[in-house]
């Protein structure tokens, strides 16, 4: 791995002997934690699964530095289900039955995931989703909102990228900072887009909004002017772009060129570094709805998030040394998600040669995670064995410099 | 913003998708003109043409420099491709040559990410003056470069082929493989040159839309599936009937998403050809040679 | 030529199997086939000749409906078959041979035929598929059926060998073969002469008599007078798709237009 | 003629044997689960190798008849309770129907053209799958679909599905042997003008192409309509990414590996496919740690064009090729 280089040669040295003599091959007093990872690094979502990757083995890497989980290593085995369902369930089986690990992490695409659930379930496996739908954690057929504690999966615990969080606090500002009252409402025609377009057309009444025009754009396409053209004819006081993929800040960009004016609010997705360093010149004048690690000046985190602040800087700084980019809110999940698999490994202190009993271990930890401070969410995983994420809305300046917007 | 202007707009953004299209088709036409090979990695030339010229530009080298020397190479790699991976197994059933095609694009799809992961790249405008506006449509100067730039390859490939000694023992290799031997000509050269020529086109179209719609590592075979459906749709043996083909298909596109619902974009051209093609065998504008492998 | 003389005896022969009227075919300004109208008698074997490109195989192909007719009538057995496909054309009991050898490389000589054998046998895919034990039956019949004919035309040997290994003469004879098991009541031979010795000729002669006196009308287009003359009751003569003559052997040798336009060059 | 056929019977036997043992000598679920996949696209390979190496047709557009066995069992077992077994049956009979009738459409079409137009019917069905909420569920799909169920065993194991499956192959792979040796293969064949077939001459005999062509289309899809609703069955999931464009483009190098013209290609050709792209999955990593994905996307194109390179007759040639080295050397 990456970190090797970074060894000494001494380190190193030891390292080898330590291979050459024991047969577990680590400094560890203990057997090691083997979890299992699986993701997509490539395919269209694939930058994202990526960045999440690096905050996640940057999360292990400085476990195991620190000697651990109570002298166990972190073992992580790596693999990349390309974005399809068949490689994805495959991989996650093979996790399972082959590679034999405690738990397992990972999978930011609905599609999979979903697939993933019921075998996690089946085959007793504890599972922290990341990303994805959150249906993954309801049981087939009881999808509705909110989540009904009663028929969640007991082994799939997940991050709450809650869109109904995001669209609500989009709202608020457009309504109270921009003046909204008329928008339009464009999203990618992914799981992830398409669940927040029913949020948002649950939800938009209640706000006291009217929804002036609704468009949709593939994944892979790369011309918007086609739905913008429509929405252009429309009368709107804003324009909220739902998105997870790179497209959505082509809309921006294209809005732009084609001369709307009127101001455009997008999602978190939209401050990913790959998005920034490309478009990021591009997307000036755009308001985010973001996570507390995009936020520049930390001091201006509202009161309840503080806590956070110390933990986002520690993923900056490794961030910064290990990939040498600005950290954003994926890494930081990605390190979060390595910290959830700590904490609850940590409580459970499960024996990993009894593979039945130490799942079932990890898992009730997992599910009794409270007061859980992260990088990117915080608290307890609730009843539907979500963890909240807090959002802060902001608008890229010049420069690509973010200005809290509230 | 009248129905007017936003037909116009339809129009206008299908035009500029569609010459993309129309130069993926026409890379399909050069190649299979001389092999009879239906090559899926004409996509992947495209994606290396925008991912070189962004990695070039990123060295500091200037924006037309690093996009020439992007053409230069994926043309090299063209050749490259045909004389290892195509020539030796010329004689195989077209079908296994198709799918080795599909091996190819994999492969390179798999080098690009190993050396440039799954960012996606982008290019500055070529132009520094943003948009002209036709009443309320508004169209994007790169859009204008687009077309322009497909409008030229077409004219300079039309002279090559009437015109100039190699383009038209290209012809001639094309419409009889014996005979352009028994002639003198080098069946085999000619195939390189058609790889290289359709990635060299594949790899300045990749590189002029960069600024427009951004590249990655993965827009290789989306874009080889619309440019092998402009190519049967154009008739595969005639350049304007590729050109028209890839416009159509932009254009349905195009006005599919305005007028219909976005969802159904890649659908709607579809089903129109479907209807098409039961009525002209040899595609739009083609003769019905082109329906037979 | 004697055919002639008894058929007049025997009114029920006289009505042609078929008729084709007034038979038009243009290629853009070409004309291929002008204004033709003949009569093939049950029983006869009756000969087209003519030079190259005298429009014998358009003909051949109208007749079993590959080209459509420009214009004109043709009956099959009083029976209009100018809209049909060829397949019905075939069930009807019209069967052919090509020019061009057209046999199934992909097969053995003997599935060749049993191809032939085709339009005798039933069982859909379903029914196949499911291996019903009719569809049993009927392969047995169809590879017996196939394997008679192969015998009757000497072929049996080379049963289960891949038609492309027989020589030229062998393989014409073997496309004979597979036209003559879907049991037709008219063969179309399209030059079966082309390319054989003069002794394979004398066989092939006898061959397509011993096949007339099974029954079967013959219509065949050749330019090797030494078969036609041979063989034929009567000969029709084409020129640039024109019928320039018509008549038996004899009376076509003595045609002065005919000698001119045509027979010079041979003999 | 039945000795023609008799080896036929000894593969079988043995292919039959190799099936049965395999999940007895091999427990994990992981490798179960390969075989699951490999069977599933045995059926759908083996209407496509019916399609393309008998009848000469060419189709990039299974994965839509695919689809819709499986949104069919999805759709009559989930909304309308319909027993899954009837309701797998439904969903062959309406996929064939539906090849019925586009086939009459497309199959007019040759070549380049053919292979355009059911291009288009697998990114059709696709967007139909993934537009039509009410119905399909969107892009979401639908979970939570009913396991299948014999007399009172409810089949939730893996091992059963790999079972229940490879059963449906076998069968196929019969019902499939057994036409093509018939009156229907052999007129199949006929009009297989790549492979020494004369549409001409089969006309003359009284075949219609036409009608073949359609009726081994309507066949293949109903082959990948029940590896559709297996799928769901065992997934007990349905969602529209299952059936994209490389949904149809795997069978197309499963036939092409394995061989065109032989049933048996399509199946070895399943299981190469599989056991190679899994076999990556394993030996990367340990190869080069820490890497995913890229490194196996691009051993996975070198090894197709490295198979069609030395073997452009597929696998099932590798026989004839070793006889072919002996009587030179």
């Amino acid at each position: 791995m990456k970190n090797r280089k970074g060894l000494s040669k001494v380190l190193f040295f030891l390292l080898l002997v330590g291979l050459l003599l024991t047969p577990c091959g680590t400094a560890f007093s203990q057997p090691p934690y083997k979890i299992g990872y699986t993701n997509c690094h490539s395919g269209w979502l694939g930058f994202m699964g990526s960045a999440w990757r690096d905050g996640f083995l940057l999360g292990v890497e400085e476990i195991n530095a620190a000697g651990g989980i109570n002298g166990h290593k972190l073992n992580v085995v790596l693999y990349d289900d390309e974005s399809d369902v068949a490689k994805g369930v495959l991989a996650f089986k093979k996790l399972i039955d082959t590679d034999k690990v405690l738990m397992i992490t990972g999978q930011n695409q609905s599609g999979v995931a979903i697939a993933c659930a019921p075998i996690a379930e089946q085959s007793k496996v504890p599972y922290l989703g990341i990303g994805a739908s959150r249906w993954i954690v309801a049981k087939p057929g009881k999808w509705q909102l909110p989540a009904d504690p009663t028929e969640v999966f007991d082994y799939v615990a997940k991050f709450r990228v809650d869109a109904q969080t995001h669209v609500e606090a989009m709202y608020a500002f457009a309504k109270k900072r921009l003046g909204v009252k008329k928008f339009a409402w464009v999203n990618s025609s992914t799981a992830f887009g398409m669940n927040c377009k029913e949020i948002m057309q649950a939800t938009y009444k209640l706000a006291g909004l009217e929804l002036s025009a609704m468009e949709e754009y593939g994944t892979n396409d790369s011309d918007m002017t086609s739905q913008l053209t429509r929405i252009k004819a429309k009368d709107f006081d804003a324009i909220i772009i739902y998105s997870s993929d790179p497209a959505g800040a082509l809309v921006y960009k294209q809005a732009r060129e084609m001369g709307i004016t009127k101001p455009i609010i997008a999602d978190a997705p939209m401050v990913a570094t790959p998005i920034l360093k490309t478009l990021g010149q591009y997307l000036e004048g755009l308001y985010v709805c973001v996570h507390a690690p995009d936020v520049p000046d930390l001091n201006l985190l509202p009161k309840n998030v503080q806590p956070m602040v110390p933990v986002i800087n520690k993923v900056r700084k490794g961030v910064m040394e290990k990939y040498n980019h600005r950290a954003d809110w994926i890494n930081a999940y990605g390190y979060d998600g390595a910290r959830m698999v700590a904490d609850a490994l940590r409580r459970a202190a499960p024996d990993p040669t009894k593979l039945e009993e130490a799942r079932a271990k990890i898992r009730q930890a997992l599910m009794s995670t409270k007061g859980f401070v992260g990088a990117y969410a915080m608290g307890d995983v609730t009843a539907t064995h979500e963890l909240r994420v807090p959002v802060v809305m902001i608008r890229l300046g010049k420069g690509q410099k973010f200005e809290l917007a509230e | 913003m009248s129905m007017y202007d936003q037909l116009l707009q339809f129009l206008i953004a299908g035009i500029s998708i569609g010459s993309i299209y129309a130069v993926m088709g026409l890379g399909f036409m050069i190649v299979y003109s001389v092999t009879r090979v239906m090559n899926f990695a004409q996509g992947e030339f495209a994606m290396l043409g925008g991912m070189l010229s962004t990695v070039f530009y990123a060295k500091g080298l200037p924006l037309s420099f690093s996009i020439l020397c992007a053409v230069l190479i994926t043309t090299a790699f063209g050749m490259f491709l045909h004389r290892a991976v195509i020539y030796p197994i010329r004689t195989a059933p077209v079908f296994t040559l198709v799918l080795v095609t599909f091996g190819a694009s994999i492969a390179i799809r798999g080098i690009s990410l190993i050396i440039w992961g799954t960012d996606f790249r982008i290019l500055p405008p070529f132009s520094k003056l943003g948009a002209i506006h036709l009443a309320q449509a508004v169209i994007n100067i790169q859009a204008l470069w687009v077309i322009g730039t497909t409008l030229l390859m077409a004219i300079v490939l039309f002279l090559f082929f009437e015109y100039t000694v190699p383009g038209k023992a290209f012809r001639a290799s094309s419409i009889n493989a014996l005979g352009a031997s028994l002639m003198g000509i080098k069946t085999e050269r000619m195939g390189s040159i058609a790889f290289g020529l359709a990635a060299g086109l594949g790899a300045l179209a990749g590189a002029v839309v960069t600024p427009m719609m951004t590249t990655s590592s993965e827009i290789g075979l989306g874009l080889a599936i619309k440019g092998f459906i402009a190519a049967i749709i154009g008739g595969l043996n005639r350049i304007e009937g590729i050109i028209v083909g890839g416009l159509t298909l932009g254009i349905l596109e195009a006005f599919g998403a305005g007028l219909i619902h976005s969802g159904f974009k890649d659908v709607i051209p579809l089903l129109i050809f479907l209807v098409v093609l039961n009525f002209r065998r040899g595609g739009l504008l083609g003769d019905a040679e082109a329906g037979k492998i | 030529m004697s055919r002639i003389a008894d058929s007049k005896e025997s009114p029920i022969d006289v009505t042609p199997i078929l008729e084709v009227k007034d038979f038009h075919k243009a290629f853009g300004g070409l004309i291929a086939i002008n204004r033709l109208s003949f009569k093939v008698n049950r029983g006869d074997i009756l000969a087209i000749i003519g030079p190259n490109g005298a429009g014998k195989t358009t003909l051949f192909n109208m007749i079993n409906r590959f080209q459509p007719a420009s214009g004109g009538e043709i009956l099959f057995e009083g029976q209009s078959i100018k809209e049909l496909s060829p397949a019905r054309v075939a069930a009807l009991g019209i069967a052919r041979t090509f020019q061009i050898l057209q046999l199934f490389s992909n097969m053995s000589v003997v599935e060749n035929v049993m191809v032939g054998r085709h339009l005798r046998s039933k069982g859909g895919m379903l029914a196949t598929g499911l291996r019903l034990p009719f569809t049993r039956r009927e392969e047995r019949n169809v590879f017996d059926a196939a394997m008679s004919k192969l015998t009757m035309m000497d072929l049996k040997e080379e049963a289960f060998s891949s038609p492309l290994s027989l020589p030229y003469g062998r393989q014409k004879t073997l496309e004979m073969a597979r036209a003559l098991a879907t049991e037709p009541k008219l063969l179309l031979l399209d030059e079966p002469a082309g390319g054989l010795s003069t002794l394979e000729i004398e066989q092939l002669a006898q061959l397509i008599k011993g096949i007339r006196d099974g029954g079967i009308t013959i219509l065949l287009v050749e330019h090797r007078m030494e078969l036609v003359m041979g063989i034929a009751d009567r000969v029709i003569v084409l020129n640039y798709g024109s019928k320039i003559g018509e008549g038996t052997p004899a009376e076509i040798q003595s045609n002065e237009e005919v000698i001119s336009a045509y027979l010079g060059e041979e003999f | 003629m039945e000795n023609i056929n008799r080896p036929r019977y000894a593969s079988l036997a043995l292919f039959v044997i190799i099936v049965i043992v395999i999940p007895i000598v091999i427990k994990s679920p992981y490798l179960i689960t390969i075989g699951i996949f490999i069977g599933l696209y045995a059926l759908i390979s083996l209407g496509l190798s019916l399609l393309m190496g008998y009848a000469g047709q060419v189709s990039m557009g299974q994965s839509a008849f695919y689809g819709i066995g499986a949104y069919v069992s999805a759709i009559l077992t989930m909304k309308c309770g319909v027993n899954p077994w009837l309701a797998m049956i439904l969903a062959a009979l309406f996929s064939t129907l539906m090849a019925g009738l586009l086939g009459m459409v497309v199959l007019r079409l040759e070549g380049h053209l053919l292979a355009v137009a059911t291009l288009a019917l697998c990114i059709v069905f696709y967007t139909i799958f993934a537009q039509w909420k009410s119905m399909t569920g969107g892009v979401d799909g639908m979970p939570g679909i009913p396991k299948l169920s014999i007399g009172g065993l409810t089949l939730t194991r893996d091992f059963h599905y790999y079972y229940l499956i490879w059963a449906f192959v076998t069968v196929i792979l019969v019902f499939s042997f057994n036409v093509v040796d018939s009156r229907v293969g052999r007129a199949l064949r006929s009009i297989h003008h790549f492979l020494g077939g004369s549409e001409m001459a089969a006309k003359s005999l009284g075949i219609s192409p036409m009608k073949y062509k359609i009726q081994v289309f309507m066949l293949s899809a109903a082959y990948a309509s029940f590896a559709g609703s297996l799928y769901v069955h065992w997934l007990s999931l349905v969602t529209p990414s299952s059936f994209g464009f490389l949904t149809s483009i795997y069978p197309l190098i499963i036939v092409t590996l394995g061989g065109q013209g032989s049933l048996w290609g399509a199946i070895i050709g399943a299981a190469v496919f599989f056991i190679v792209a899994e076999g990556f999955r394993a030996l990367v990593p340990i190869l080069k740690p820490g890497t995913s994905g890229e490194y196996e996307i691009l051993a996975w194109g070198l090894m197709i064009i490295l198979v069609m390179q030395f073997l452009p007759r597929g696998l099932v040639s590798i026989p004839d090729i070793l006889k072919e080295k002996k009587t030179k050397g």
